[in-house]
Formats: C-alpha cells, sequence, structure tokens
C-alpha cells in the first residue's frame, strides 16, 4: 500500500525543482522547461487526489488531461515566440530582453 | 512490488528534477526532463490512469520534448555556457526559498489529516472518457474540450504568425 | 433637446465630417462651414437671449435643458445660459471661427490638427452651456485633454516639454477641483434630502461653513490655475511659447476664461460666506499676479512671453475683479475675460503669422517691420493699444469697470491692492510700446525681412474680425456690459445672503 | 447748438476715412479731404461760438449748456460714463483755438510735409487728434474727459513718432507716452476717489456745491478724501501739461513733425492740464484751496526751472519747448493763485486768456521754427543766423510772436502775461516779483533765438534758404494778425471764474515795469546775439558748473533714466522675471523632478523581470501561508 501523502511529496519536490529553475536558470527555455516541471507536478497532484479521495469521480483525471493540452499549446507558442526573439537579437537570455522597456 | 516500483519512480523523478534544473547544459536539461516526464507516466501508470499515462508520453515525451529539442539546436547550440551568471547572493536566495517551500510544502502535507483515503483500482474504460469527454451533462466535458480546441488552433495559428519569416 | 445642444453638436459632427473628408480642400469646407454655423449660432443666441430678457423673462437661465445621464449620482446634462455665458459663447465663438482661419495654412496633419482642435471646441462650448457640476467639470476635461496633443504634436521649440508642463499644471489643478466639486456635492442635500449637482439647486440650500471653508480654497484654486493664478501660471509662458497659432489663441482666448469662469460660477456662487472671509488671501495673489504679471513681461525677449506674461496680468485683473465681491467689480472682470480673450487672440494671431514670416519670435532679430508688412504691423499697435487699454477699444471698458467696481470696496486692503493693480496699467504700457518700438519701428534689423510678404487673405480674414470685435466692445459697449449686469444680480444677492 | 454733435463727429469720420482709404489716395486728395473737413469743422466751432455768446447771459452768467449726451457705460446706478457736448464759456473758447490752430496747422503741413512718406496716415493722425482733443474739451463729465485724455495721448504718441525708423523718435514718443500715462494713473485714481465719495462724474452736479458736504467726513492722513483726490487729479493735468518733474517727455516730444510740436505741444494738447484745473476750478476752491497753492508754487517752479534751460539750449525747438513749458506754469500760476468771482477771481480769467493768446503765438513761433527748419534742414542754431534776408516773412513774424510773448505791447502777450502778473502780486508780492523776473528771462531766452536765428552771423550752407511756399506762409500770416489784435478782446466778458462779466483794467505799475523789465532783456540779447560776440561764451564760462547743469536740464532726464533703466528694468522686471524661472518656475520644475526621481528609485521593483517578480511572489505567498498556518 503507498500511501496518497508519498506521491504528494514525490510531486512537492518536483514543483520546487521547477520554482527553483524558474529563478535561477536565464535561459529561456531553460525557463519554459522548470515551469513544464512545475505543471506536471500540478497534473500528478490531481490524478493523486482523483484516486485517492474521490474515486468515483473524474474531475482529476479529465483536469490534468486538458492541462496536458494546454501545456502543449502553451510550449508551441511560447518556443515561436523564442524563436522570433533569437531571430531578432540572436540571443535568448532574459537579461538581454529589455528593449520594450525603453 | 508496488512500492518498489513506485521509489524507484520517485527516485527517477526526483534526482531527474532536480538535475535539470541545476545542469548547465540546455539540451541535457531538456533531456533530464524527458526523464522526468517518463517518470511522471509511469506514476500515473500506477495509478490506474493507463489513457493518461498514454496521453503524457504521446504528447509530452513525444510532442513537446521534440519540439524542445529542436529549439534548442535551433536557437542557441553553445546553451547555457554564455549565459552570464548570477550573482551567489541571488542563487542562494532562490535555493534557500525554494527549500523553504518545499520543507514548508511537505510539512503542511504530512501533517495534514486528509479525509480517508484509499487505493481503489480500477481502469477507466475508453468509452467512459469518450462519453464524458462529449456529453454536455453534469460532470461531461464537452465545453472545456471545445475550448481547447479552439484554443489549440489558435496556438498553431499564433505559433505560425509569429516564428515565420517576415518578408 | 433644445438648441444650446448645438454649440456641442457641431463640433461633434464637424469632428465627423473631418473624418469623411477626403483631401484639404474638403477639411476646410468642414471647419469653415462648422466654424461659421458656430458664430452664426451664438450670435443668434444673443439676439434670442436679448429678445427673452426684453420680453420681460426673468428667469436666471434660459433655454433650460435637462436629461438625467447618471443616475447613482444624480448627475444631469443639464444646460441654460444667463447674460455672462451668452458673453463667453460669443467671444468663444469669434475665436473659434478666426482661429480657424489662422490655422488655415497648418503644415502637417490638418485632418488630425482640426479634430482635435473641434474637440477642444466641444469642452469649451460645453463648459460654458452647463449648469451641472460634474457635466461642466467633465467638459473642462475633455477641454484640457487635447491642448497635450496639439501643443506636443504640433508645437514647436520645448514643445514636449511645454505640453507635459501644461498638461500636468492644469491636471492638477482638476484634482482640486475634483475633489471640491464632490466636497459641494456631499454638501448639497443639509437637510437631508438627495443631493444634486445641479448649481442653481444648490445655490438653493446654504452650504455649511465648515465645508465652505474647506471647499472654496479648492475650487478657486483649482479653476485658478487655469485662471493663471500666482504662482500656479508658469505653465502659460511655456505652453503658449511652444503653442501652435490657433492653439495659444484659444487657450489664451478662452480656456483661461474657464478659470475665471468657473471661479464665478462655481466658487463664488456656491460658497459666497467663504468667499467673503478669505478672498483676501486670493486678493493677495491676484494682485501679485498683476503686477508680477506685467513687469515680467518688460523684459522678455520672445513675442510669446510676453504675451504670456500679460496674459497672466489680465487674467491676475480677472480674478481680481471676481474677488472683489460686488456687481460692478465682477461685471467688469467678465468684460475683462471678453476683452482679453478677443485681444490677446489678436496677439496670439499676429504673432504666429510674424513668426510664419521671420521664423524668430526674439524682438531682437527683428526690427521695421512696419514697413514691410504694414498690416500685421498695423494689427499689433491696435492689439497693444487695446491691451494698454485705450479707450474705444475693448480693454478700457473692461478695466475701469474693474477699477471703479473695485473702489467700491472702501476700506484700506481693498483701496491699496486696487491702486496696485491699477499701477499695470503704466507698466502693461511699458512692455506693449518696448515691443511696438523695436518691432515694428526703426529700420530693418535683418536684411532677409526686407522681401517679406504682408498678410494673405485668410490671415486678414483671421486679424479684421477680431479686431473688429475688439473695436465694437469698445466702442458700444452698454449693451454688453448690462447684459452682464443684469444676470449678476443673482451672483450678489447670493453673496448678501 | 445742435450743430456742435458735428464738430465732434466730423474728425473721427474723417480719421476713418483717410486711416482706412488712405492707402487708396494721393497725397494731394488726402490732404485736401483732411482739410476740408477741418474747415468745416472751424467753421462750425466758429457759428457754435457765435451763438452761444450771442444768446447772451441769463442771470447775469453764462450758463452751461449740455446740448447733447449718450449713455456709454453704466457702471453702477450713479455712475455712468455720458458721452455728451457741454458748451460753456472755456469750452467754447477751447474750440475756437483748438479748431483755429488746427486748422492753420492742417493749412501748413500741405506744404511742409509734402512728399513725405505716410501722408495719409500723417492727416488721419492730425484728424484723430483733433477729435479727441475736441472730445476732451467738450466733456460733460470726467470720464469722458479722462477717455478723451486718453486719446490725445495716443495720438501725440502716433504723431511724435510719425517718423517711426528714426531711434529717437522711437524714444520720444515712448517715453511722452508712459511719463503721460504715469500721471493718468494718479488721475484715474483721483477720479476712482472722486467719483466713490461722491458719487457722481457730472461736472455739473460735482459744481453743485452740495458734493463736499456729502463727503466732509472722510479724512485719509490728515487731508479730506476730495481734496487728495484733486490733488491726484492734479497730478494728471500736471503730467500732460509737463510740470515739473514730469515735464520731461515734453522736449523728447520735438522729435515729431513740426506742425504736430505746433498744435499739440504747444497750442493744445499741453493745455490741457490748465483746462482740467479751470474746468474744475469751483472744485478745487471749495473743497481744496491750499491745494491751489500747492498747485502755483509747483506752476512757479516749473515756469522757473524751464525759462533758465531754455536760455542755454542751442536746439531751436527745444528752446520753444521750454518756453511752452514755462509758460503753461504761468497758466498754472495764475489758476493757483486765483479765488473766486470778481476781482479775487482775476487768475482765473488771465490764465484762460494766457492759454488763448499763448496757444496763438506759440503755434506761430513753432510754425515759424518749422519754415526754418525746413528750409535749412536742421534745428541747430549754429546751422542759421542771418536768415532775415532770405524769409522776410517768416522773419516778420517770428518777430510779432517774440514780442507778444516778451509782453510787449500792443502784443496779445502783454495784455494776458500782465494779468497774471497782476494776479500773482495780489495773491503775495515774493510770487509777482518771482513771476515778473521769469517774464523778463522769457524775453531775454527768446531774442536770444530771434538774434541767432535772424541776425549774427551766416553760418556755411550749401544752397541759399528761401522762404517757404504760400501754404506755409498764409497760416503764418494769419497767426501773426491773430497775435497782434488778440490783446484787445475783452476777454473777461466771456471768460471769468464765476460767469460773471469781468471788466480787466491794465495796473499800471505791473505793466510798466514788466515792459521795462522785458526792454532791459531784449537789450542784453542783443548786445550778446546781434552780432557774434564773445559775451554769450564768457558768460557761460563765468557760470560754469549752472551752465553745465542748466545745459543738461538739470540732469532731471538723467535721474529718470537711472531710474527707470536701472532701478526699474534691471532691478525690478530682471529680478521678478529671474524669480519667475528660477524659483517659481523652479519649484514646479523641482516637483517634477522630485517625482521622477522617486520613480526612478522605485522603478527597480518594476524590473520587468518575471523572475523576479516570481521570487517576490513565492516569498510573499510562504510568508502568508506561515502566517495562515503557524500564527
Amino acid at each position: 500500500m503507498i500511501h496518497m501523502e508519498y506521491y504528494l511529496v514525490v510531486s512537492t519536490i518536483m514543483f520546487f525543482a521547477g520554482i527553483f529553475g524558474f529563478f535561477y536558470r536565464r535561459n529561456l527555455l531553460a525557463i519554459l522547461i522548470s515551469i513544464e516541471l512545475i505543471l506536471n507536478s500540478v497534473d500528478i497532484n490531481f490524478a493523486v487526489f482523483n484516486r485517492y479521495l474521490f474515486p468515483g469521480q473524474l474531475e482529476g483525471f479529465f483536469f490534468t488531461l486538458f492541462a496536458i493540452g494546454i501545456s502543449a499549446a502553451e510550449t508551441a507558442v511560447a518556443i515561436a515566440i523564442i524563436i522570433n526573439i533569437y531571430r531578432n537579437i540572436r540571443n535568448i537570455q532574459v537579461s538581454k530582453l529589455d528593449k520594450m522597456k525603453h | 512490488m508496488e512500492i518498489v516500483v513506485f521509489y524507484i519512480l520517485a527516485a527517477v523523478i526526483v534526482v531527474f528534477s532536480v538535475l535539470t534544473v541545476t545542469t548547465q547544459r540546455i539540451l541535457r536539461s531538456a533531456t533530464y526532463l524527458l526523464f522526468v516526464l517518463f517518470g511522471t507516466a509511469g506514476i500515473y501508470f500506477q495509478l490506474n490512469y493507463s489513457f493518461l499515462g498514454a496521453v503524457q508520453l504521446t504528447i509530452y515525451a513525444g510532442g513537446i520534448i521534440v519540439l524542445y529539442v529542436f529549439s534548442i539546436l535551433l536557437t542557441s547550440p553553445d546553451g547555457d555556457k554564455i549565459a552570464t551568471k548570477l550573482p551567489k547572493s541571488k542563487l542562494f536566495a532562490g535555493l534557500v526559498a525554494s527549500l523553504a517551500g518545499a520543507v514548508l510544502c511537505i510539512f503542511i502535507t504530512l501533517n495534514h489529516t486528509f479525509p480517508v483515503s484509499r487505493f481503489v483500482p480500477g481502469e477507466i474504460d475508453m468509452k467512459t472518457i469518450g462519453f464524458a469527454l462529449l456529453g454536455t451533462e453534469k460532470y461531461q466535458y464537452m465545453l472545456p474540450f471545445e475550448a481547447i480546441s479552439v484554443l489549440l488552433l489558435a496556438c498553431i495559428i499564433g505559433g505560425i504568425m509569429i516564428a515565420r519569416k517576415r518578408g | 433637446m433644445n438648441f444650446l445642444s448645438l454649440f456641442v453638436g457641431i463640433p461633434v459632427v464637424m469632428m465627423l465630417g473631418l473624418l469623411l473628408a477626403g483631401n484639404l480642400k474638403q477639411i476646410r469646407a468642414v471647419m469653415v462651414a462648422g466654424a461659421t454655423a458656430l458664430l452664426a449660432l451664438a450670435v443668434m443666441l444673443t439676439i434670442m437671449y436679448l429678445g427673452e430678457r426684453s420680453a420681460g423673462n426673468t428667469a436666471q437661465m434660459l433655454f433650460r435643458a435637462d436629461v438625467l445621464w447618471f443616475a447613482p449620482f444624480n448627475i444631469h446634462y443639464a444646460v441654460g445660459v444667463d447674460g455672462i455665458s451668452v458673453v463667453m459663447l460669443l467671444l468663444s465663438a469669434v475665436i473659434v471661427f478666426t482661429g480657424t482661419f489662422a490655422s488655415w495654412r497648418m503644415a502637417m496633419q490638418q485632418r488630425e490638427y482640426f479634430m482635435w482642435f473641434c474637440l477642444l471646441a466641444t469642452g469649451v462650448f460645453g463648459f460654458f452651456i452647463s449648469i451641472d457640476l460634474f457635466t461642466m467639470f467633465m467638459f473642462y476635461e475633455i477641454a484640457l485633454i487635447p491642448m497635450y496633443l496639439l501643443i506636443g504634436v504640433w508645437g514647436s521649440g520645448r514643445k514636449e516639454y511645454a505640453a507635459m508642463k501644461l498638461t500636468l499644471m492644469l491636471m492638477g489643478g482638476s484634482a482640486f477641483l475634483l475633489v471640491g466639486i464632490l466636497g459641494i456635492y456631499f454638501h448639497s442635500a443639509p437637510a437631508g434630502g438627495t443631493y444634486t449637482m445641479n448649481l442653481l439647486e444648490i445655490a438653493q440650500y446654504r452650504i455649511p461653513m465648515e465645508a465652505q471653508r474647506l471647499f472654496f480654497p479648492l475650487t478657486f484654486i483649482g479653476f485658478g490655475v487655469l485662471g493663471a493664478l500666482f504662482p500656479f501660471h508658469t505653465w502659460s509662458p511655456d505652453g503658449h511659447a511652444s503653442a501652435p497659432t490657433a492653439v495659444s489663441m484659444l487657450h489664451a482666448g478662452v480656456l483661461m476664461k474657464l478659470g475665471g469662469y468657473g471661479c464665478f460660477r462655481v466658487a463664488i456662487y456656491l460658497m459666497p460666506e467663504a468667499a467673503k472671509e478669505l478672498s483676501w488671501i486670493f486678493i493677495l495673489l491676484t494682485g501679485i499676479s498683476v503686477v508680477y504679471g506685467a513687469y515680467s513681461a518688460i523684459v522678455q525677449k520672445d513675442l510669446k512671453y510676453i504675451n504670456a506674461y500679460s496674459s497672466v496680468s489680465h487674467c491676475g485683473l480677472v480674478l481680481f475683479a471676481i474677488l472683489m465681491l460686488n456687481q460692478t467689480a465682477m461685471t467688469g472682470a467678465v468684460l475683462q475675460m471678453l476683452s482679453h480673450g478677443l485681444m490677446t487672440a489678436l496677439f496670439f494671431a499676429l504673432i504666429g503669422m510674424i513668426y510664419s514670416r521671420t521664423h524668430t519670435r526674439l524682438i531682437t532679430e527683428m526690427g521695421g517691420l512696419m514697413r514691410v508688412i504694414p498690416f500685421l504691423g498695423v494689427g499689433y499697435v491696435i492689439a497693444g493699444l487695446a491691451s494698454l487699454g485705450l479707450p474705444g477699444l475693448s480693454g478700457f471698458v473692461a478695466e475701469m469697470t474693474v477699477f471703479v467696481g473695485a473702489f467700491e470696496q472702501a476700506d484700506t486692503f481693498h483701496r491699496v491692492m486696487t491702486i496696485l493693480a491699477a499701477t499695470s496699467i503704466v507698466i502693461t504700457a511699458v512692455y506693449i510700446l518696448r515691443v511696438i518700438g523695436k518691432l515694428l519701428y526703426g529700420s530693418v534689423v535683418n536684411p532677409a525681412h526686407q522681401q517679406l510678404k504682408d498678410a494673405t487673405w485668410d490671415e486678414r480674414l483671421a486679424v479684421i474680425g477680431l479686431m473688429l470685435a475688439v473695436a465694437a466692445v469698445g466702442l458700444a459697449p452698454l449693451w454688453i456690459s448690462d447684459m452682464i449686469s443684469d444676470s449678476m444680480v443673482t451672483v450678489v444677492e447670493q453673496l448678501a445672503k | 447748438m445742435e450743430s456742435a454733435v458735428l464738430i465732434f463727429v466730423l474728425p473721427m469720420l474723417m480719421f476713418m476715412l483717410l486711416g482706412i482709404g488712405g492707402k487708396y489716395m494721393t497725397h494731394r486728395t488726402a490732404g485736401r479731404l483732411g482739410t476740408l473737413g477741418l474747415t468745416v469743422i472751424t467753421v462750425l466751432a466758429y457759428v457754435t461760438a457765435y451763438r452761444y455768446f450771442g444768446a447772451g447771459r441769463s442771470g447775469g452768467v453764462w450758463l452751461p449748456q449740455t446740448v447733447f449726451h449718450l449713455e456709454w457705460l453704466r457702471f453702477t446706478e450713479n455712475l455712468q460714463i455720458e458721452l455728451g457736448i457741454l458748451l460753456d464759456p472755456i469750452s467754447v473758447m477751447m474750440l475756437v483755438v483748438i479748431t483755429t490752430v488746427s486748422l492753420m496747422v492742417h493749412i501748413y503741413s500741405l506744404g511742409y510735409m509734402k512728399g513725405e512718406r505716410g501722408f495719409q496716415r500723417y492727416y488721419a493722425f492730425l484728424s484723430l487728434f483733433t477729435f479727441s482733443m475736441l472730445g476732451l474739451v467738450v466733456a460733460t463729465n470726467i470720464f469722458q474727459m479722462y477717455i478723451f485724455w486718453e486719446l490725445v495721448g495716443v495720438s501725440s504718441y502716433l504723431l511724435i513718432g510719425f517718423y517711426y525708423t528714426k531711434p529717437a523718435a522711437i524714444a520720444a514718443s515712448k517715453k511722452a507716452f508712459i511719463v503721460t500715462r504715469f500721471a493718468d494713473l494718479g488721475f484715474l485714481i483721483g477720479i476712482l476717489l472722486l467719483s466713490f465719495y461722491t458719487q457722481t462724474f457730472n461736472f455739473t452736479e460735482l459744481m453743485s456745491g452740495n458734493v463736499c458736504a456729502s463727503a466732509s467726513g472722510a479724512t485719509f492722513l490728515g487731508g479730506s478724501v476730495i481734496a487728495w483726490a484733486l490733488g491726484l487729479i492734479f497730478v494728471g493735468g500736471a503730467g500732460k501739461s509737463a510740470m515739473f518733474p514730469l515735464h520731461i517727455w515734453l522736449p523728447d516730444a520735438m522729435e515729431g513733425p513740426t506742425p504736430v510740436s505746433a498744435l499739440i505741444h504747444a497750442a493744445t494738447m499741453v493745455v490741457a492740464g490748465v483746462y482740467l484745473v479751470a474746468r474744475l476750478f469751483p472744485l478745487y476752491i471749495e473743497a481744496a484751496p491750499e491745494l491751489l497753492v500747492g498747485i502755483a508754487i509747483v506752476g512757479a517752479f516749473t515756469s522757473l526751472y524751464a525759462a533758465v534751460v531754455a536760455c542755454v539750449q542751442t536746439d531751436i525747438k527745444r528752446v520753444l519747448a521750454f518756453s511752452t513749458i514755462s509758460q503753461i506754469g504761468f497758466m498754472m500760476v495764475a489758476l493757483g493763485v486765483s479765488g473766486m468771482g470778481g476781482h479775487a477771481g482775476l487768475g482765473y480769467v488771465a490764465g484762460m486768456f494766457h492759454l488763448f493768446t499763448h496757444a496763438m503765438f506759440k503755434a506761430l513761433l513753432f510754425l515759424c521754427a518749422g519754415a526754418i527748419i525746413h528750409t535749412i534742414g536742421s534745428n541747430e542754431m549754429s546751422a542759421m543766423g542771418g536768415l532775415r534776408k532770405y524769409m522776410p516773412v517768416t522773419h516778420i513774424t517770428f518777430l510779432v510772436a517774440c514780442l507778444a510773448i516778451s509782453g510787449i505791447p500792443p502784443f496779445s502777450g502783454f495784455f494776458s502775461k500782465d494779468e497774471i502778473l497782476t494776479a500773482a502780486f495780489l495773491f503775495s508780492p515774493w510770487m509777482g516779483v518771482l513771476m515778473s523776473g521769469i517774464a523778463g528771462l522769457t524775453a531775454f531766452y527768446m531774442f536770444r533765438l530771434y538774434y541767432n536765428i535772424f541776425w549774427g552771423a551766416e553760418a556755411k550752407r550749401e544752397h541759399t534758404p528761401h522762404e517757404a511756399p504760400v501754404s506755409m506762409t498764409a497760416p503764418l500770416l494769419f497767426l501773426a494778425f491773430v497775435t497782434c489784435f488778440a490783446g484787445f478782446i475783452p476777454f473777461g466778458n466771456f471768460v471769468s471764474s464765476d460767469g460773471v462779466e469781468y471788466t480787466i483794467h491794465l495796473d499800471g505799475k505791473v505793466a510798466l515795469s514788466s515792459v521795462g523789465l522785458a526792454c532791459v532783456a531784449i537789450g542784453i540779447a542783443f548786445r550778446f546775439y546781434r552780432q557774434a560776440s564773445v559775451l554769450p561764451a564768457k558768460m557761460a564760462t563765468a557760470f560754469g558748473g549752472f551752465y553745465r547743469a542748466a545745459l543738461h536740464r538739470f540732469y532731471i532726464d538723467n535721474l529718470y533714466l537711472f531710474i527707470t533703466k536701472r532701478i526699474i528694468f534691471a532691478g525690478i522686471s530682471q529680478g521678478i522675471a529671474w524669480f519667475d524661472r528660477h524659483v517659481i518656475d523652479g519649484a514646479m520644475n523641482l516637483t517634477a523632478t522630485v517625482t521622477q526621481k522617486v520613480a526612478y528609485c522605485i522603478r527597480g521593483l518594476q524590473s520587468g523581470q518575471i523572475q523576479q517578480y516570481a521570487f517576490v511572489f513565492l516569498i510573499g505567498t510562504l510568508l502568508i501561508v506561515v502566517w495562515m498556518v503557524f500564527l
């Protein structure tokens, strides 16, 4: 028997690994990857809660499903933007992205 | 058996998550992410959500990671190497904040008394999923489904618009 | 809808027309048609107003209309005119009309320019016809905003700085004003009825003294900023210097009058007790304005700066007269608004025309222009003489009414301040004659100026139109002064309560 | 009498016509049109005078008549400005004087200004001036007077600055306007004060006698308010009439065309101040007799000052200008020493009489000077000399005028001046002696002028001088004729302080002494200037410092320059302008700068770095969680 909390602990670690990456990395793609981690950990939580606490229902399941779909869309757009930026300034370091500020 | 599998999965996820965000090379980072995603898929299978696991594998591991790899190759072969290093203080602050967050979260999770939780095995068959997805009644998800399809369409168009070369 | 709304409607229609206009010719056609319509409307209003009055209609405001447009705060679109608003509307119409011709040869983006111009006109006209505080305030803001763009885009010199400064200072004023208006609103029903924004209804009640003490200065300063009240006048020199010709005209000619009119209509009329109690502070400030502006003007080198400081002085006299709180002086204040509006518009029009020829506004770089461009020269002399209060031109009538009125206050403080203000007529003569002597007389300083062309037909039209108005007020002031004076009675009664 | 309205309206129409339409006329048309218009006006003025005096007295006095009035502006129920025509002896006399001199100047200018650029403008301005001056003298109320007072000021400004490309003319016109404007401020405040306490502008009501009673209570610094008001009004009059120390504009005003100097700065406008005092004379007598003494003293001092300065000037127009100032001083003295009615009122009669005769002979002098300048092309005495051979008519007429101003019988000046002296002796012997002395000085400097111009050594000239054309000599002859015989007009019959007939008697002693003094003065001038002589130079060195001071007009101008340029312009104005730009505007800019600085400081928080935001967000969330869970 695996306790629900085990899953939660794993996902929490993953979540904060993502957050740390989000702070730490300076590359846009790396930041995006960190976001994927965060999303994934949340997905796990949804699935786990659904399975353990509300076994008769499907909300968590579907939420995860939709989240995967949306994250795919988000990634696609983000990567398109990143490529476009790269084309314009030959760099994707966040510290260089300050053109719109001025 | 299950416990063993879970520990292996958990170890994979934790180790590779940390590696994903700490490695200096962006391509490795993507690769480690792939492993994390595999691990997540494994957890879905373990929870008896085979469909979800399959989706995870195909869309994430199959689709998104490929997208990442391509864009990494397209943008910066040198990856993070030339990235400006963060000041130590910021790194430390981020680390401390994240760790504190993690500790706090875990602490809460472990201390919280959830309602009676038990693992009820059993697959959800495709028919149920299909009906739920395309039904319009309570606990059926026609509307979000359509909304997401529109969103995807918009993203496709948007992606093309943004990424295409300007004449 | 009654016909006063046409004053707001016509500029709006003009804007639509400009949107549809295809080329410069059509743009001009729209502007001329619209401006003429406005002028005709204003003249018609004057005639109808006088007709009504002579027919014995003694209501305080004529041609009223009232539409509720925002129920939660009881805000109405309430319009109506008395003699004072009629005069102001007439002034605005004349200046919009002549301003159109003064910007006939605007070099770029005429459509946008004229659209903002019309929006400004909408605000101005709307302000003068409104008798609902909030609607009034709204039109006031409508009139202010286009200023920023008109100066910032079509101006010259340090236009961004000037536009920003002007807008920020005036907006700062409106912040005071908004607080003041809300204050009045929330004290408009002391007995516990529904609050109202309607000027006439508020005037029926007596706003509690503590509230008056607080909100009178707020309102007065709020409007006073626009009326170039010392020390909040510094937007004026920079703003005028950078603004394009017609905008300077409209701004100094009409917009600054919004300040005086507002002070009078809102601050004094609604809060008479506080006005009586606190007037001395503002008399001091306006007295300083009058003399200070005049002295500053003596040493300026830029024509527009001279005029801007002169406006500070003259508009100071408007506020000064209002604060004398008696019928004659306040009539004089309105006359002074009218007179200053006309002659300063004439000044700015001429300065713009001279600038467009010589490309400089520094009097040290010009000289002897009378021989080269006699029409503009004569126009300038006439404007100057009007400004220094020559009998037969508008300035004299206004100043004399103000001084006679101010002398009705017999205590030493008022006497001293009045005499101080009266010294400005000498100083005015000094700076006006200095400019005329340097700019127009003498021999031509810059050889390139020998080839200048005199005024074109559109410029002549603008200048002659304003000159006629100045002379008309100056030669036959009685009817206009009576019209104002009659409407002043209610205010005086309010003060006597 | 209604024709008087035309006197009022016609010049205005002429001004409009010539001012607007002048551009499209030839010089000839404009000039003739202007002159014709003025001829009509002159005739009308004479007709009015004839009918007014022809109608006879009623009740022993000349009654004032208001023949026309129009409400122009209403301040309050009581105070309203009317435009009207008030006919009484002095206004009728002024009508005659103004139109006569103006007509002469119009005719004269046809020749003098021939070919000048702006000829039409010149005539337009002359019409404007005539209009304003007529409006001033017929004013029914003090505010109307003020209105036209300002208008004559502006027409004087325009005419002095007629040669607007000449820097000296520009400066002179500006100076004239500003100095008189400054004085007018006093006038205005005086009017305001007076009207506030009496609640009327109207002359007739002001004179009615109950005015002072109504305002007797109000005092200010020890004097009654009415007296203060009258004093301030006199300041206005002093400015226009160039009384010391407000006289500085008049000598400079000679930069204008000479006929203008004759009309405005000798005959008509400059006596407006005298006219003003005469107009309000009953009020002065009633409310502030002590003020009249002050007026007399100011007049006497001015007269002395100007006479001394006139003795050393070399520019002939300036000599005449100072002479004018001096003569106006005489008139002021006459009014100042006068009482009311009968023999006590002799000064009033004398002042008005002198105003009349002075207008004629001083206009004549200026017009002669104009003829001389016209042919010589210079104002300096040194360029003249020996002109009597070339300009006989000018010579004779100038001599007549000189004799008149010196007070030699039977010329008109003798009679009027003699009465002033008599009145002065009546007032106080000191005043009489002083004024007699000044009269002697007058004779001296006039004949100095005369001998220097027409006798003495001839200067080298490029071409021989010639007599002026008929259009110029005809007015000279006419004015000389008037100067010869005007003295015999029974003036007291028409004008007297209380309107009752007053017959003038010559006071033998005074007449004899003054004529004697004048003869002596003429003799000295003859000895000094008849032929080139070293005596004047000797005198100049003997007086040394005094001579130089007089030559520089006792440095009054320099003082004014110092006050205006150094103190007002450089000190106050520059100071205020600096204050405005740096302190007031600086404060506004400082507010803006501070706002901006603060914005820059807190801008770091809005770095635009999503990671930073996320970090802050996380910390915040953690803190909230900690707070909610543990506290």
